[in-house]
């Protein structure tokens, strides 16, 4: 069992959620109650991470990022170290190829508080920030913990695109997907069933938990 | 700039408003109107939930609203309380937190507190920790109400506050309301189909029909003089009819119905030949033996024959066909009985001509 | 350009083929008993290797199962050399247990059966791009098997997804490299038979270091090249070029 | 099996209910209960939308719930008619299909031409295509009425259906559902906090507090007989007070009430000396001066002074302090101000002994 | 442009779709309104296909699916052909890969409808059937919408599972994503930008098309 593989992707996950959490919200409530022209079609630009094989996003998002791209120069200047093939830059290809599922069950999510109740917020006088908090985002909960939950699964099971940027080297950016990938692909079912079962065990732990524990905290949200 | 709340919105549609209201501090306006008037859309306005196209919201020297001047200020900062016509609870926190949440500006411990006794006051005691769907529709507008007036809010905007309450508890409700107004002296708008409520609580009522104030004044002048048929037959006088001046007495007018004279009080603006509607409420219909009075001069007796019974809580709403029209009078049941009235019998009546109101004609 | 300081704090990582997966863990372990040192080895698609080091990818040494791909990253200055030549790969007609097509090295037994309609898939890595694959079309094209197969054919990504699909049962064979077939994981699953070197180009293995390689991989390079690590791959199935 | 509605249910919890209630066919009974005491609770039970814990329901003949028998007929079965105190309006579909989607079984030309004068029936013409968010409250409520009405049930379930129409809308639905009953012969459970409606639309009314069914019986009886201090207080009776019964005559009882004695009419089933409380409608108060009548003798004039003075509609409610109570009455404006009625005045009154009812002491 | 392979890519979307859509409605609405004891796990299952690399799912679906598993013996015997290496083969996959999209957004929504809503739908009687596509699916439209959405955009882009499964025959079961994925292998960037470009295009169109005619079949429902 490879732990330092999982336990990168495990960080690449929570990063990933904790960026796109924010992101998701904001763009969520943007798509949700704004109407303007051109809607269905930023929608649409927002799936399209999607559409491309992985590997194939993840070899564009190289040339993009890459050592000789204005982004990855720029990168370097600043931080004094190259995005690709680094933690920075796994995160940002997850960031984008998760997009598609973090938006969309948020923006969903904020379509469905009923308008009255937002209004009735706003009579009560409370800040943008606190309806959001108090008001918003409890009600969007399973929305937003369904896209949680979703990124959570692809950000670990996604080995394309991480395999293209991050380039597999071990202890920085070797998920535990490339790791069962490569031992399938030594024909070395044994290992590659073993990790497989240890990372479908605690994925199936963490999101029965989160589920459980989501619903929970949504229904019990009023004895804080 | 004047104190209270001033409100003067123009639109043509989509919903059709031309509507003008003042609410003085610490004054009740009763706001009526048929459904589908704009009464909501009024007070929705007034929140800043809702942009008219055209006119100008003030409130305490504020300018809350102005479509020329392009003001349009936050529903936040406008610190109104209001009860929406469908309660709009926060479905996910329980009755005190609702009633907590719009207290925000008090410290925690504080906040608690009051959302409890605020509870207590609208009589749901025992009710902190049912969510909204655990309430009965009267229990969760209650909450509503709570959630409203626990704002000390500048304005304090109702929508049918009590629809959904029992008469008793209503009448509680009543009292804590009037209480508050002394308290805090802000304008209350109060939407309600419920001309007794409008009468108990409001100081003035606006009545409003397809977007328009037709009439502004105290609730008893509304009644007893409306400003037009379209008003009287809003408030649901029923008793509405075409008649022709013929003189101005010194004490009174003198026109005809049907064929009948009725002395009713003076209404030197019309002239005499002029067409004209009158209006009487159903009061103003009395039974014809009692003791003559100084005040009955204008007592007019007629004959009439009944047409219909029908009880209504503790009195008769008694049909009498004169002549061609049709008179509404309300009888106590005791008095129904005493005087065996039945449906077909011919009975005199008296028509309190001081009750009686003219208007002009309809066009 | 030269590789830039800060990055080096990792171990020294050499970037690999698939098809050397189990011939070079079996000379790191070597070279570890031999020397008590280590270095870091990611196997993975050739041609994904050269484009990520054209990237700036921070490995420090290649090998390739394609020299062209070295070629081209010495032409583009980023390798010390132009490398060394320091194995080729052969391959085999691999037929799992059960399978109606028995393995031997003229392909016979595949001709019939494709004759008689017992071929329904045949697997071989993508000759579009896998280098394995390549030699297997020139092979079967060689023994005019080519044209028949079509429609047959299933591709795998590499050469070790044409193994997975050739030992799965779904198929009733394929070609792979010889170094893969003589893995215990492979050998059980199936039999093999090594097809005639001369049917096909040859599959020149080239390493190079690159520019940013430290000391100690120049020594495992070196290594890689002495008699007991050419003995090692030997046994896992590679024709080795003449020592030098 | 009994032809009409028959319910029995009872449950301790969640929501506690002690019910029974029956309503023939064409019979439309009140189901009247302050806020919370289970009406909206009994409906859906009804309905099928709710299952408590024991009991049976049955409708013509059919049994839809039976604890024991474990028989629960499902909800589209039933064929009832519902509107919900809520609305529950469909929100995508616009009025006309609101309403043409409780009529499934006609065929689809038919089931919209109804639709449409369904909507003509509830004064909602020229709104068919307007989505329920679109509506006004009391529109959309009558939105739901005509629904619940379309579908031609065999029980017809009413939770407020009025509670969001102003007056005038009001009363011409009242005819609509008095048409409507007398077409369909179905029973009708109508409830609502409106005791002019009650007494209006209801046959029989039922009482309903904390679950239980206190009394059943004619509005009118109800009003002027009721069952326990609890339904005169839930009736909003204010008139209620404590006495002691001194003896029987033959045409009336005789009590003492603070200082007086009252001449009530006659209630046997008390022992002289027996501490009872009583009750008097606000009409059973009367201003002292009309001419005596001979059914006036159970008339019992007392002194009482005025303690405040509301108005109320074209009534003021007057509140008189006699000796440790507060009584109630009800007066027409015009006769306060006939008689300068004024708070502190004393002023004699009569309370009319016939309209007194006596009821059992409170344990 | 390799158009068979495009085809092949909207057939095995669009019958993915089309099966995961009554699928996804009734896991969605089971998962919605009933409640059980281990739901949240049930809820977690339905996650892991995503949590696996692609190839390695794959690969255990090879397996699962192949000549010599139960199954896939199974569908030989009673369809005379094989079921790895095959459309069919690669929508069963398809199927099981995209189950986490289809299934969590649709749930989401059919929580959405108020309760009183399904129940004034029983109350006016009508049936099962007719609450289903007359109430609850137009109202869980958007959400339905989203679901399918995803699903085509991860259809068209998947290629791991989809070659593991297939193994890339040429108008069989080589799909857009494998040649493009293909074409970048091999080096020939200017035909993988083509076809690249060209399928983004295509489902950007279709997307946005859908997202648009989506809101206003949602709102415009009223007037059938
Ligand atoms: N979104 C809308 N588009 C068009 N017309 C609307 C819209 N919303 C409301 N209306 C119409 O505006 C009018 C005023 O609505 P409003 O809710 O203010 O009435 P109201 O006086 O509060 O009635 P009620 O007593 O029934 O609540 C109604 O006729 C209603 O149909
Ligand atoms: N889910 C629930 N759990 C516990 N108690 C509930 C729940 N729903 C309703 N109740 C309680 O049951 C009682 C009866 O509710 P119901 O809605 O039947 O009252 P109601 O008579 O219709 O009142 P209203 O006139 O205010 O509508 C109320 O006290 C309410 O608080
Ligand atoms: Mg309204
Ligand atoms: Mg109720």
């Amino acid at each position: 069992m490879d732990w330092s593989a999982l336990q990168l992707s495990l960080e690449l996950s929570l990063w990933t959620m904790l960026i796109l959490l924010p992101l998701g919200i904001w763009l969520g409530r943007l798509l949700a109650w704004r109407a303007f022209p051109g809607k269905s079609v930023v929608e649409a630009l927002l799936t399209l991470p999607l559409v491309l094989p992985p590997t194939v996003l993840g070899f564009y998002l190289l040339m993009a990022l890459g050592n000789r791209s204005p982004i990855g120069q720029a990168y370097e200047t600043l931080f004094g170290q190259q995005l690709t093939f680094s933690f920075s830059g796994l995160l940002i290809a997850s960031l984008i190829f998760n997009l598609p599922f973090a938006i969309q069950p948020m923006q969903r999510a904020f379509e469905a508080i009923p308008q009255e109740v937002r209004e009735a917020a706003r009579c009560c006088g409370l800040s943008p920030w606190r309806i959001l908090h108090r008001i918003e985002l409890p009600l969007a909960w399973p929305g937003i913990l369904s896209a949680l939950v979703l990124t959570f699964a692809h950000t670990l099971g996604e080995f394309g695109v991480v395999l293209m940027v991050g380039g597999s080297i071990p202890g920085e950016t070797r998920t535990i997907a490339i790791a069962i990938y490569d031992r399938v692909q030594a024909f070395d079912n044994h290992a590659a069933a073993v990790m497989s079962a240890v990372l479908l065990l605690i994925s199936l732990v963490a999101i029965s938990l989160s589920y459980f524990a989501g619903t929970r905290i949504h229904r019990e949200q009023s004895h804080a | 700039m004047p104190d209270g709340l001033h409100l003067r919105l123009t639109q043509e549609s989509p919903i059709p408003l031309n509507a003008e209201i003042a609410c003085a501090p610490g004054e009740v306006l009763a706001l009526v109107g048929p459904s589908g008037s704009g009464k909501s859309t009024l007070l929705r306005s007034i929140a800043g939930l809702y942009s008219p196209r055209y006119g100008q919201i003030t409130c305490a020297g504020e300018t809350w609203f102005d479509s020329t001047a392009g003001i349009n200020m936050a529903t936040a900062q406008r610190r109104v309380g209001m009860v929406f016509q469908s309660f709009a609870l926060f479905p996910h926190l329980n009755a005190l937190d609702n009633v907590a949440e719009a207290m925000l500006d008090l410290p925690l411990k504080e906040r608690y507190k009051r959302a409890r006794s605020w509870l207590q006051r609208v009589h749901l005691g025992g009710m902190e920790t049912r969510l909204p769907r655990q309430l009965s529709g009267g229990q969760q507008q209650r909450v509503a109400v709570a959630r409203a007036l626990a704002r000390q809010p500048r304005a304090l905007l109702l929508d049918e506050p009590f629809s959904a309450v029992d008469r008793a508890t209503r009448e509680a409700l009543y009292q804590e309301l009037a209480e508050l107004r002394e308290e805090l002296k802000m304008p209350v708008v109060l939407v309600t189909h419920d001309l007794d409520e409008a009468t108990l609580l409001a100081d003035r009522m606006s009545i409003l029909n397809h977007g328009q104030t037709l009439q502004t004044d105290t609730p008893d002048r509304v009644l007893r003089a409306p400003a037009s048929a379209e008003v009287a037959r809003l408030m649901g006088m029923r008793n509405l009819f075409s008649g022709r001046v013929i003189q101005h007495e010194a004490t009174h007018t003198l026109i005809q119905w049907n064929e009948w004279r009725l002395r009713v009080r003076l209404h030197p603006r019309f002239q005499p030949g002029d067409t004209i509607q009158w209006v009487m409420p159903t009061s103003g219909v009395l039974l014809m033996p009692t003791r003559p009075h100084e005040d009955e001069m204008l007592d007019n007796p007629i004959d009439v024959q009944i047409e219909s019974m029908l009880a209504l809580g503790e009195n008769y709403r008694i049909t009498l066909s004169a002549g061609d029209d049709r008179l509404t009078m309300q009888v106590p049941r005791y008095l129904a009985q005493r005087f065996s009235l039945l449906v077909g019998q011919g009975l005199p009546v008296r028509l309190r001509g001081e009750t009686i109101h003219l208007l002009p004609a309809e066009s | 350009v030269l590789g830039s300081a800060p990055a080096q704090a990792q171990p020294a990582t050499i970037a690999a083929a698939s098809d050397l997966q189990f011939a070079l863990e079996a000379v790191r372990e070597q070279y570890r008993l031999d020397t008590g040192r280590q270095v870091q080895v990611v196997y993975g698609s050739s041609g994904n290797f050269y484009r990520q080091i054209r990237e700036g990818a921070p490995f420090q040494m290649f090998m390739s199962a394609d020299e062209s791909y070295v070629q081209q990253l010495a032409d583009a200055g980023l390798t010390e050399d132009a490398g060394t030549l320091y194995a080729e790969g052969r391959i085999v007609l691999i037929t799992p247990h059960g399978s109606v097509l028995k393995a031997d090295t003229g392909l016979q037994g595949l001709g019939e059966a494709l004759d008689n309609h017992q071929i329904q898939r045949f697997a071989i890595a993508n000759p579009e791009h896998a280098p394995y694959g390549r030699r297997a079309e020139e092979a079967l094209r060689h023994a005019g098997l080519w044209e028949a197969l079509q429609g047959h054919l299933v591709l795998g990504e590499n050469v070790s997804q044409a193994a997975q699909f050739a030992t799965s049962g779904s198929t009733q064979g394929g070609i792979i490299a010889y170094s893969l077939a003589l893995s215990p994981n492979v050998s059980r699953l199936g039999d093999y038979a090594l097809i005639p070197q001369d049917w096909h180009e040859p599959l020149h293995q080239r390493m190079v270091l690159l520019r940013t390689a430290p000391p100690a991989l120049h020594e495992f390079y070196a290594y890689l090249q002495g008699p007991r690590a050419r003995e090692i791959m030997r046994d896992f199935g590679f024709e080795l070029p003449e020592a030098r």
